[in-house]
């Protein structure tokens, strides 16, 4: 059987729902959505350009067995983590954390659309919180806006450069933090070895979850 | 009124230099008055803040947090933790409710401290100072040491999302908290009324995919303006950040004249007792609250 | 003194609603002596307040007048109105009983002539068409309203306002001296039917219901299109009083959502298409209706009403759960959200917004003086534990007006068969 | 019998002293109503006012009373005097309030007030009290037809109330459909998970209970008799026939499924592996009682997937299949889904919907099913074909918004209910408005009838052997006020015979159906009658001399109450009657009456009006008025003082359907200008509370104009106005606006004859 016809015979299968369930922080809550559309309608970003599926029809797209396009799809990365569907959901589904785990999720197969701007500022946030154990806020925008290379950050950073100058001014821009005078965990040791165990044993618990594979 | 006594988590953008280290001075000053001792919790970290998730994943996350409910259960014992940001809050709020409710996920996070030496025996209550500020002391409480009340100033009390939802502060509705209107009328301001009170500011986004974020900050501002609004106030760092930097480059994409100071709940309090402009660290906002600079000078 | 006869052979109804009445009069009609107990100064509860009934479109004051002219040619039922049971002792089958009657201050000398109504100066809130209007402090609750007396509303008592009322009536109807008063009873068995109340809109708050005056509700809609209403049955908005010629009705407004209400109200839907037939009516072609919905719950041979309405070129239909509402510059509301069929968005603007509120039990929150099972909804259960007790209508449930029917009638039987019991004992 | 004394009331109170004279009145009762004793009194419903009407009774031997006062809807706990014939003039709501407070209006206003007292005293003594009949029935046994969920509950709770029950089942066991269910879906809290049937627990309760009688295997051979006093021929399998004396019967016999067969586009009858509801509770049975998961029919191997399609053959707006929604099914297929993921969660299922319909406490089943893992997608099926040992469903997933494909090792088709509700009369009897289009004098045609094999009742009625249906075969009452109202006394339907329902609405259902039947049992012994004139002793009577066997009311008796004698004349069976008048009203002898009620009550008001003569300039218009909904209209227009024409005379009748054409042409004939006739709603969505009784009148009516003619009169003089409760603002102008076209012709020539 081809690749088409696999899919095709997945479809409206427990797989994908129940991969998701198993390896997608709050998944199981995929299934009681009742397709109302209240978390589409409620999402601050919805106005705006740029979903290509609102959170009820990734819903629907998993129990529908979509593997692909929900890993593909950009839209679980435009959360602003504003709890809004999160609240009003009738089901009380946690959308938000599921729309964050089914990123996770995808991210972590690598099966997330690249170059996605979210999906980079979390890893940079990640990497940069975690690296002192605090963050250095100078850094993270050094880092950010330097992503795409040297001459779109140069643009990038003098669009940024009035707000940067503000922020320096009021006393809240601490450009020593980028020679290395940002804050610190004293225990930094500790902290890169809590989180190698936490990532080690985090691994251990999604790979004993996951069906085993055909 | 006993002194209350706190395990402050300040997180990190309120630290010397950081971005909302205005907040950091002006809750200082605010606390002075009130009596409230906030220790800090020795050698905190970072809460990993909603956006790391997809590069942290779950059970890293709420270790960063665990290893700060060890810290202060272990330094300061039996305090409960106070944080001043939304973010921290609902990143330890979480937290914590994920590990007390799972003992799976709390095992692992108990492994994972080893690592660093510590352990958790109780998860600390882990509050807003709104919390303290309107459940330990209570609205009148709060008034008595007004000496200067801002008499005739209006604000829009700018709630947004992290405080409010999915938590929120206790009592109140996730669609129209009054918590920060009453807090403004405590000192005698006006809270007028606006109906993006509880809209998102675009939170992480606004670094990420700023265009984005940027729509919804102009909607807040202008509902704000339209409600006669001459200041915003917000409890949140994020908040008060996006809304307040951004209006420059808000106003060239949108053709708008946006010049409204953004303050924080703190920095309206330590005024009207009396504190100084520069207690209440308003030097430290981009955009200049002339008014209130000329309260503080009289 | 009130007086009541009764006996353990006596049932005691609670609630003058339709079903209510209902279990009075089919046992009554069964040889059965009934005292039925109402809250408000007149019968009929809730289904008086409606302009019509779904399916047929006919109109809920006709089966009053009928059940009213049962209720007046039956001498079994002791009817006690602006009354409240405070506390039940006993036992299934011998249960006493204990009922507050708040003072009406007219007595039934009363003709309804009218004169107290014109004479008096001060205004109350039009609590029969949910607020929408101001009445007179001495009024006649309804055209329809049974007992057929005025009522004298407590604010103007030992004002000069009562005193005028009470100086034009002729007939000494009017009491200003009229004090609430205990009555106790026996009964051997208690229909309890005291209805629904319609969710509060305003804890929907993203709809902006008491914010946005042309936010409505159901309830308050068939008070609009009714024209014993406060606007004589115009479709006008609150706001301006512009014609609503363009309304959208919002489904599962508290129903079917585990932060309001869990279940399913079941009539809601049908109200709705119910009301798009009162917009079309009102403005013809120009009258357009849009209902948001998540299912459309038309049972059993309500779907051809359904069809109908969905057969109307003048009304459409969208899949979609409205997720706010906001107000545009002209005072319209319009609604924003998803239509999850091939995921649309919308920002609608309408003259009118009616949510279609779902039904709460009034017993939720209410104490009922005895043992009586209750889902977590707050609607009563039929158990064992409830003795001598028995739930009807919509207070067992989130029922039309057909199904409420129904259950009240059994209901009446429950009744039954316990003092049929009493009696065969005491023969 | 006691000599027949009659009194006038006459009330000065609410203002009637102040708006007309009252000495005129007291003329008008005494001169031309000629009565006995007229007394005034200025509070008439006060204590003192009632108490000077008690002491007439009493002392005066007052045995027939007019009290004109305010309308017959008010103050009736005051005017209550049962021994007495009773009638109400209408000063208040009819008079004083609907005409203006000016000198211009006095004289219009003070006509109409003694014209309403003259024809309060000459209906009163046209009526007589009703003395009630004893002879009726007394049986108080219960026949319950159908042995499922509903006829069992019916019987246990009767039994349970006292009264005694015969069961018939026509299987060889109770049960009914629920007996073929697995399990049936929850009905207490937390709504979660399936339940027992029930069933085996309520045969044990009826076979313990001493009440019921029950036959298996038996049918209704035949049905004869009226409320009270049924003679029921039950014939059983084995060849023999009983008979049994019941009081009531309560019909409840249940459904079957849609036939599956009829929807090859599903699959069915290709493969086996496609089944409908009834099919899939057998699978899951048969799996339960071997311990084996359930199988797929093909190759007995274990479902790995299953996909539920609802609204199979139904919701069908092209009227291929069934237009309704059954209103269980939704439920069924979640509970059926559960079945499977109760064995094993990893069984695909996916509930195929347009609208998923759960309401009240089924929402948590439906989530119940979710948390299950059971898959709900919003689609339209096109096609099931047979793939091997699988199935294709072919849908259109109207979320994701394309044209998509499930692979099912099992479909389970939710085919919806059809009542099986006997022979359809309606459709095999000769519509009552034909009898009416028959010639006068000529018999109407007999419709050769194919009665359908099956009639369940079997009644000897004049009107057919079955209940009438109402819409889709089921036997609702279409009264969403009444839902009991059948029509045909005594017999009342319960469960899914009247209307789809699941179980637990039709245990409630036959709880109520079981009310019902008890209290027709008892009224009928007490010769009373029931809803909606409940407790009415009055009885039409028939002159059998005058009567022309024409069949106008046996036809047109909506309650089916009036049967056939042997020489053909009509056998009024009284407690299957209804007291509509409908027969009084048909009968163009008019031989038909009711002691309180009748062809003279009527006429006898009409001829009371004074008419005046043709150069007066005063116009006289008759209007009669049902008292359900016109009448209360016209009261509320005058409670708020909506003002109409002077002209009019209003006399409240029980219903369109009981009057009589003479009644319009004896007004025309006495010189009255018009007649307008105020009904309610009839055809698809009627009103009418005695069913055909609006229609029929209105049917009667459109044959005046013959007459008109004939008469050489405007047929506009003539009006029929639908009329609705709520009317009462829009009434008043609809009566001017007809008072204004009668001005606008000449003046009646039959005026002064």
């Amino acid at each position: 059987m081809g690749d088409m016809n696999t899919q095709m015979a997945d479809r409206y299968k427990n797989n994908f729902l129940k991969e998701i369930e198993e390896q997608a922080e709050m998944g199981e809550w995929v299934k009681m959505c009742m397709q109302c559309g209240l978390c589409s309608g409620s999402c601050p970003t919805n106005f705006q350009a740029g979903w290509d599926h609102p959170p009820q029809e990734i819903f629907m797209m998993i129990r529908a067995g979509k593997r692909d396009e929900v890993l593909a799809s950009n839209s679980m990365w435009m959360c602003t983590s504003c709890y809004n569907c999160y609240v009003r959901c009738p089901r009380k589904v946690p959308v938000t954390h599921v729309m964050h785990g089914i990123a996770e999720y995808a991210y972590r197969i690598g099966r997330s659309p690249k170059n996605q701007p979210t999906q980079h500022l979390s890893k940079t946030f990640w990497d940069n919180c975690t690296k002192y154990g605090r963050v250095n806020e100078v850094k993270l925008t050094q880092t950010l806006y330097f992503k795409d290379g040297i001459g779109s950050g140069i643009k990038k950073a003098m669009e940024m450069q009035s707000v940067a100058m503000g922020l320096v001014k009021s006393g809240r821009l601490n450009l020593m933090e980028a020679v290395g005078g940002g804050h610190k965990c004293k225990d930094l040791k500790g902290i890169h070895a809590m989180l190698t165990k936490a990532k080690e044993l985090e691994a251990q618990r999604k790979a004993a979850k996951a069906t085993p594979a055909g | 009124m006993a002194r209350k006594e706190y395990a402050f988590y300040p997180g990190c953008s309120s630290q010397k230099g950081a971005s909302a280290s205005n907040y950091l001075v002006s809750v200082e000053s605010m606390c002075k008055t009130l009596d409230i001792k906030m220790t800090e919790i020795p050698d905190w970290n970072c809460c990993g803040a909603s956006v790391s998730y997809a590069e942290a994943g779950e059970l890293p996350r709420h270790v960063m947090n665990a290893r700060n409910f060890a810290l202060a259960e272990t330094n300061l014992p039996g305090q409960t933790i106070v944080a001043t940001c939304a973010a921290c809050w609902l990143g330890a709020r979480e937290s914590k409710e994920r590990l007390e409710h799972n003992s799976g996920l709390m095992a692992d996070t108990q492994t994972a401290l080893k690592e660093a030496g510590l352990q958790i025996k109780v998860i600390p209550e882990v509050r807003h100072m709104v919390e303290v500020l309107i459940e330990d002391l209570g609205y009148d409480e709060l008034k008595k040491p007004v000496k200067k009340p801002l008499d005739g100033m209006k604000f829009a009390g700018y709630v947004g999302c992290q405080t409010n939802r999915p938590f929120g502060i206790s009592g109140e509705s996730f669609e129209n908290p009054m918590y920060l209107d009453k807090l403004i009328e405590t000192v005698g301001g006006e809270a007028v009324k606006y109906d993006q009170k509880v809209t998102c500011c675009g939170g992480a986004l606004a670094f990420s995919e700023p265009e984005k974020a940027q729509g919804q900050i102009k909607d807040i501002i202008e509902a704000a303006y339209d409600g006669g609004a001459e200041m915003i106030v917000t409890p949140c760092p994020l908040c008060q950040a996006n809304v307040e930097v951004y209006q420059g480059q808000i106003n060239k994409r949108y053709g708008t004249k946006f010049d409204i100071p953004v303050l924080y709940y703190s920095q309206l309090m330590t005024l009207a007792y009396g504190g100084s402009a520069k207690e209440a660290g308003i030097n430290g906002n981009v955009v200049r609250a002339r008014k209130l600079e000329e309260f503080a000078a009289k | 003194m009130t007086s009541v006869v009764a006996t353990n052979q006596t049932i005691l109804v609670v609630g003058g609603g339709i079903s209510g009445m209902t279990a009075a009069l089919e046992a009554a009609e069964t040889g059965k002596q009934v005292v039925l107990v109402e809250k408000n100064p007149y019968l009929g509860g809730r289904t008086v307040q409606l302009y019509r009934y779904f399916p047929k479109m006919c109109h809920p004051t006709c089966g009053l007048e009928i059940n009213l002219r049962r209720l007046k040619a039956n001498p079994r039922i002791q009817v006690l109105t602006m009354a409240e049971v405070t506390g039940i002792s006993g036992d299934k089958g011998a249960y006493n009983i204990s009922v507050k009657l708040k003072p009406r201050y007219v007595n039934e000398n009363c003709t309804a002539c009218g004169e107290c109504g014109k004479a008096v100066k001060a205004e109350i809130d039009d609590e029969f068409n949910y607020n929408l209007g101001k009445i007179k402090a001495a009024y006649l609750p309804s055209s329809m309203a049974y007992p057929q007396r005025y009522v004298i509303d407590s604010s103007i008592v030992g004002t000069p306002d009562g005193e005028v009322a009470k100086a034009v009536c002729k007939y000494n109807a009017v009491e200003l001296d009229m004090q609430e008063e205990v009555v106790t009873l026996n009964a051997g068995a208690i229909v309890w039917a005291t209805g629904w109340q319609p969710y509060d809109a305003s804890k929907i708050v993203y709809y902006g219901y008491g914010r946005f005056p042309n936010v409505i509700s159901n309830v308050e809609f068939e008070r609009l299109a009714d024209p014993h209403g406060p606007t004589g049955g115009k479709i006008l908005r609150p706001s301006d009083g512009k014609e609503a010629k363009n309304v959208a009705f919002i489904q599962c407004a508290g129903s079917r959502d585990e932060n309001h209400l869990r279940h399913c109200s079941r009539f809601c839907c049908m109200a709705s298409l119910k009301q798009t037939h009162y917009v079309q009516e009102a403005f013809g072609n120009a009258g357009k209706s849009t209902i948001y919905y998540i299912d459309i719950r038309a049972i059993d041979r309500f779907e051809d009403f359904y069809q109908n309405v969905k057969a109307n070129p003048n009304v459409s239909f969208v899949k979609s759960k409205v997720a706010r509402i906001t107000e545009d510059k002209e005072g319209n509301p319009v609604c924003n959200g998803v239509n999850v069929e091939g995921y649309k968005r919308y920002a609608t603007a309408h003259d009118l917004v009616v949510l279609a509120l779902g039904m709460e039990p009034s017993v939720k929150g209410m104490d009922i003086p005895a043992e009586v099972m209750s889902d977590s909804s707050g609607f009563i259960m039929a158990d064992p534990v409830n003795a001598g007790i028995f739930g009807a209508g919509c207070a067992t449930n989130a029922l039309d007006v057909n199904r409420a029917v129904q259950s009240a009638t059994a209901a009446a039987l429950r009744a039954i068969q316990v003092v049929n019991k009493v009696a065969r004992a005491e023969a | 019998m006691a000599e027949n004394k009659t009194a006038a009331y006459i009330c000065k109170g609410c203002e009637i002293d102040k708006r007309v004279d009252v000495a005129g009145l007291v003329k008008a009762a005494t001169k031309s109503g000629k009565m006995n004793l007229v007394r005034e009194h200025d509070f008439l419903c006060s204590a003192e006012g009632v108490a000077m009407i008690k002491n007439d009774i009493e002392n005066e031997g007052v045995t027939h009373a007019a009290l004109c006062a305010c309308s017959r809807r008010a103050k009736t706990e005051a005017f209550n005097f049962p021994t007495i014939a009773m009638s109400r003039g209408n000063l208040r709501e009819g008079v004083i309030w609907i005409r203006p407070d000016t000198d211009e209006a006095r004289e219009t206003t003070q006509e109409m007030a003694e014209d309403y007292v003259r024809m309060a005293c000459a209906e009163v003594k046209a009526m007589t009290v009703p003395p009630g009949n004893q002879k009726t029935g007394s049986v108080k046994t219960l026949l319950v037809v159908g042995g499922g969920m509903s006829g069992m509950t019916s019987a246990l709770e009767s039994s349970k109330a006292g009264y005694k029950v015969v069961l018939v089942e026509k299987s060889a066991a109770l049960g009914g459909w629920a007996a073929k269910l697995y399990k049936r879906v929850p009905t207490r809290e937390p709504f979660k998970a399936p339940e027992d049937n029930g069933v085996a627990d309520m045969v044990a309760r009826i076979d313990a209970d001493s009440n019921i009688k029950v036959y298996l295997n038996a049918t209704i051979a035949k049905t004869d008799g009226a409320p009270g006093r049924f003679k029921v021929d039950i014939a059983i399998e084995s060849g023999s026939m009983a008979q049994e004396d019941v009081g009531a019967i309560i019909q409840a016999t249940g459904f079957t499924l849609y036939d599956a067969n009829k929807l090859p586009e599903f699959g069915y009858g290709k493969t086996p592996n496609v089944v409908d509801q009834a099919g899939l509770e057998a699978l899951a049975k048969a799996a339960a009682a071997e311990g084996k998961p359930i199988c797929r029919p093909s190759d007995g191997q274990p479902v790995k997937s299953v996909v539920f399609v609802q609204c199979a053959g139904q919701r069908d707006p092209s009227g291929t299949h069934l237009q309704y929604c059954s209103g269980f099914c939704c439920n069924t297929s979640i509970k059926q889904a559960t079945y499977f993921k109760d064995s094993n969660p990893d069984i695909d299922t996916v509930v195929l919907f347009t609208d998923l319909r759960t309401p009240g406490n089924g929402e948590d089943f439906y989530r119940a099913a979710q948390n299950r893992g059971v898959v709900f997608s919003k689609g339209v099926v096109s096609q099931v074909t047979p793939n091997g040992n699988a199935c294709t469903v072919k849908f259109k997933d109207l979320i994701l918004n394309e044209d998509t494909e499930a692979q099912a090792d099992l479909v389970v088709l939710a085919t919806g209910m059809v009542p099986v509700s006997g022979v359809n009369i309606d459709a095999v009897a000769a519509a009552p408005v034909e009898a009416e289009a028959a010639v006068e004098g000529e018999a109407p045609k007999e419709v050769v009838a194919t009665i359908a094999p099956e009639s369940i009742l079997n009644l000897t009625y004049r009107q057919g052997p079955d209940m009438p249906q109402f819409k889709h075969g089921f036997t609702d009452s279409h009264f969403i006020c009444f839902p009991y109202e059948t029509r045909r006394t005594g017999i009342y339907t319960a469960g899914p015979v009247r209307r789809p329902m699941d179980i637990l609405q039709a245990q409630e259902d036959a709880t109520g159906a079981a009310m019902k039947a008890i209290q027709a049992m008892e009224n009928a012994g007490l010769g009373k009658a029931a809803h909606p004139r409940a407790g009415d002793l009055s009885f039409p009577t028939v002159r059998l001399e005058g009567c022309t066997q024409c069949k106008r009311c046996t036809v047109e008796c909506p309650f089916g109450a009036i049967d056939e004698d042997e020489k053909r004349f009509p056998l009024f069976n009284e407690s299957r009657c209804r007291r509509c008048g409908t027969c009084m009203g048909a009968c163009p002898v008019r031989v038909i009456s009711f002691e309180n009620y009748s062809v003279n009550t009527v006429g006898a008001q009409i001829k009371a009006v004074d008419v005046p003569d043709e150069f007066s300039e005063k116009p006289r218009i008759l209007i009669l008025a049902c008292e359900n909904d016109a009448y209360p209209a016209l009261d509320m227009a005058g409670m708020n003082r909506h003002e109409y024409d002077p002209y009019v005379r209003v006399i409240p009748v029980r219903c369109l359907g009981s009057v009589n054409t003479i009644w319009i042409t004896d007004a025309l004939n006495g010189g009255y200008d018009g007649v307008m006739l105020m009904g309610c709603k009839h055809g698809e969505d009627y009103q009418c509370h005695f069913v055909k009784g609006s229609e029929l009148g209105r049917y009667r009516l459109s044959k005046v104009g013959d007459t008109l003619k004939g008469m050489n009169l405007e047929t506009d003089r003539v009006k029929d106005l639908e009329v609705a409760i709520t009317d009462m603002a829009t009434l008043p102008q609809k009566i001017n606006e007809y008072a204004a076209l009668i001005k606008s012709f000449p003046p009646s020539p039959f005026k002064g004859f």
